[in-house]
């Protein structure tokens, strides 16, 4: 086995894993019962999947100028996205939006 | 490649546009019609996109790997179509702004109830044609 | 790679976008809350640049990014802030919009009957000019990215038309929009610009994360809009986007720091000076090939060797157009976001 | 491995969009439209491998960059009810529904 059969597997292995994120976030995303939870969903997108999927694209392309601009896709979202993110759910909870406690829930059974 | 799958560019293009058309004629709120005709403007991206793309080819930036590249003048027409667009987007919106100015609405129907008596006198006098 | 080929993977990405992109539609058609309408305007801009990004026409994508990701919606938005958010439940049966919509569709269903297959490599529309700008455009021009040179050299009358139109849709919503006002008083006034820093106006300066946070993004925004700009002969980019770009990170700093802070950095008589200034630059370009001895906008005059003089040709250009777009979309954003001053002020005037 | 990642992201797209529809209020939508924001970068970067010319991952810099512009401009939206500076003696909030 060649080193680049081995990084074209960890690429493919990096590529499923953070594929894998993605579906988890946007599930939580959409199953989550209210909005603070969903933020919590939604940046698992935002780190662990681009993340994942940058880093396979990345030991697909090998060292080059792709690889950079992954890198800075990875830098930007990460610096962007908590960014969005925080100030949403602070307008939420300025606009009177209230995180769903157990205690609320349990008379409505488990949760979802 | 089955008959839906070779024309189903075509097919949402016309569903897209039927959709936008559907909103400008039906919705009476100003700020709907002109998303209404936003939505028909992509559609008319999509038709003209659509046709451009060649199974093989690739984007029309030459470089040496490539032999075939999708047909480069659908892209030019609809670049500047875009810009364009939002430029034309913007006099929309600042027209609907001085409308809720004038009429306090945006909705059509209240627009037209305001306007009609005077229309109607003008349109005595001019031969129909408002100042 | 799996067995699969990436032809048949980009046809699956091609359909699964279409199907979200009508889904997203009739989402936007069906919501009565225009705040969430203009939302779901975004994602439909998202979708469809990715299917541009599909289909090859990759400077399309970058355009529709640059204007769907940003602009669009802060225009719609500033205008909901001047009118109002929610749509009145419709008071007329959909009879005649039905009709109307049903008979369209299905005379273009049958017309479209005609269009040749998806990606036939020998539909009409690829016999024609198209094989000619690949073959000569490199050549002639050097530049390897053809819509660039098709759009600012082979095409350039068609471009300094629609930089014109630019121009026509900006001069219409200033005039709509500045009205009666002075120029230079009606913008700049309010209390909130003599000292953005001491008012306290609430402008989400009180959320420090996103402060520092646009602070960081904002070179970025400037620097990769330049990136953008010159690296527009080589790959996806040119005027159009990049000056869009531009004018969204002027955007960000106005809407993080207040409108009064961002027409200190941009001011509104060297937006104003700009939005003509671009398409000056554009048709002057043409006339100094005249002065050389060529064709209007014809470039190869324009140095001693005709590549260099297209290159020459295609910067000035491309250099116009940028100033032309960022202006206008800057100049509309101020006149949106100023209008209630300028309403004030009207109102006190009369 | 790109096509089973494709898939998925599309499949989050369809997810995140099912969301913005569902609303229910006007920050889970807005949360849904930053995530199919991401999911579109996704989706750029990994059509340009697919395609085999992945130096398009301009087009992706770009929407990262700009995607925060949309979603800071519906929170100052939520926030003040416009986007302008606020005029003396207005009220601010999203009751501002009715201006002059």
């Amino acid at each position: 086995m060649s080193p680049d059969d081995i990084l074209e597997i960890a690429s493919g292995a990096c590529l499923v894993l953070g594929a894998a994120f993605v579906v988890i976030g946007a599930l939580g995303l959409l199953r989550f019962p209210d909005l603070f939870a969903r933020v919590h969903a939604a940046s698992l997108i935002d780190t662990l999947g681009i993340g994942f999927l940058a880093l396979g694209m990345g030991l697909h392309a090998g060292w080059s100028q792709v690889s950079l601009k992954l890198g800075f896709i990875v830098a930007l979202v990460g610096l962007t996205s908590p960014v969005a993110t925080h100030a949403l759910a602070q307008a939420a909870l300025h606009a009177g939006e209230r995180p769903v406690l157990r205690s609320d829930r349990r008379d409505e059974g488990p949760l979802p | 490649m089955n008959v839906v799958l070779a024309h189903l560019n075509a097919y949402v293009a016309v569903f897209l546009m039927v959709t936008g058309l559907f909103t400008v004629v039906n919705r009476g709120n100003l700020i709907k019609k002109l998303v209404g005709l936003s939505i028909f403007q992509t559609s008319v991206y999509l038709l003209y996109l659509s046709p451009g793309k060649i199974i093989g080819g690739t984007a029309p930036i030459i470089a040496d790997r490539y032999e075939i590249y999708s047909n480069p003048l659908p892209h030019v027409l609809i670049l500047t179509a875009i810009v364009v667009g939002v430029a034309t987007l913007a006099l929309g919106l600042a027209l609907v702004v001085r409308i809720q100015e004038a009429y306090g609405s945006i909705e059509e129907d209240d627009v037209h109830r305001q306007s009609a008596p005077g229309e109607a006198r003008q349109g005595g006098a001019n031969g129909g044609e408002a100042p | 790679m799996t067995g699969v080929t990436s032809e048949s993977i980009v046809l699956f990405v091609n359909t699964a976008l279409l199907l979200l992109m009508c889904a997203a539609a009739l989402g936007v058609v069906r919501l009565r809350n225009l705040f969430a309408v203009v939302m779901l305007g975004g994602v439909y801009s998202f979708l469809m640049a990715s299917l541009m990004v599909a289909l090859d026409a990759v400077d399309v994508g970058m355009t529709e990014t640059a204007v769907g990701a940003g602009i669009s919606v802060v225009l719609m938005l500033s205008v909901l802030g001047l009118t109002k958010t929610r749509e009145a439940a419709p008071r007329h049966r959909p009879l005649v919009a039905l009709v109307v919509s049903a008979v369209v569709a299905v005379s273009l269903l049958y017309a479209s009957g005609d269009l040749p297959p998806f990606g036939d490599p020998a539909a009409p529309a690829h016999q024609h000019v198209a094989p000619e700008y690949l073959a000569r455009a490199p050549v002639e021009t050097g530049a390897p990215n053809i819509v660039t040179a098709v759009l600012a050299s082979y095409r350039g009358y068609d471009t300094l038309g629609e930089t014109a139109v630019i121009l026509t849709g900006g001069i219409g919503v200033l005039v709509l929009l500045l009205g009666a006002r002075r120029r230079r008083g009606g913008v700049r006034q309010g209390g909130a610009g003599e000292s953005p820093e001491g008012t306290g106006a609430p402008m989400l300066r009180d959320t420090v994360i996103l402060r520092v946070g646009a602070k960081i993004l904002l070179p970025f925004i400037l620097l990769f809009a330049l990136y953008v700009q010159f690296h527009g002969d080589f790959g996806p980019g040119g005027g159009f986007q990049a000056g869009v770009a531009a004018a969204t990170g002027v955007v960000l700093y106005a809407l993080v720091f207040g409108v009064a802070s961002a027409q200190r950095v941009a001011p509104v008589r060297v937006v104003l000076v700009m939005v003509p200034l671009g398409v000056l630059i554009y048709a002057g370009t043409g006339l100094a090939g005249m002065l050389a001895g060529g064709n209007y906008l014809d470039y190869s005059v324009l140095a001693h060797d005709p590549v260099h003089g297209q290159h020459w040709g295609i910067f000035a250009v491309e250099s116009g157009v940028f100033v032309t777009v960022s202006g206008t979309m800057l100049a509309i954003f101020y006149a949106f976001a100023g209008r209630r001053q300028a309403r004030e002020e009207e109102g006190a005037g009369r | 491995m790109f096509a089973a990642a494709l898939v998925a992201v599309l499949t989050g797209f369809a997810l995140a969009l099912t969301r913005a529809l569902l609303g229910p209020t006007v920050f889970d939508r807005a949360l849904a439209v930053n995530s199919c924001g991401t999911l579109a970068v996704a989706t750029l970067a990994l059509v340009g491998f697919v395609t085999e010319r992945p130096d398009f991952l301009d087009i992706a810099i770009l929407y990262v960059l700009l995607n925060v512009v949309g979603t800071i401009a519906v929170l100052r939206f939520v926030r003040f009810g416009q986007l302008g500076d606020p005029v003396e003696g207005e009220r601010g909030g999203r009751g501002a529904d009715e201006p002059g």
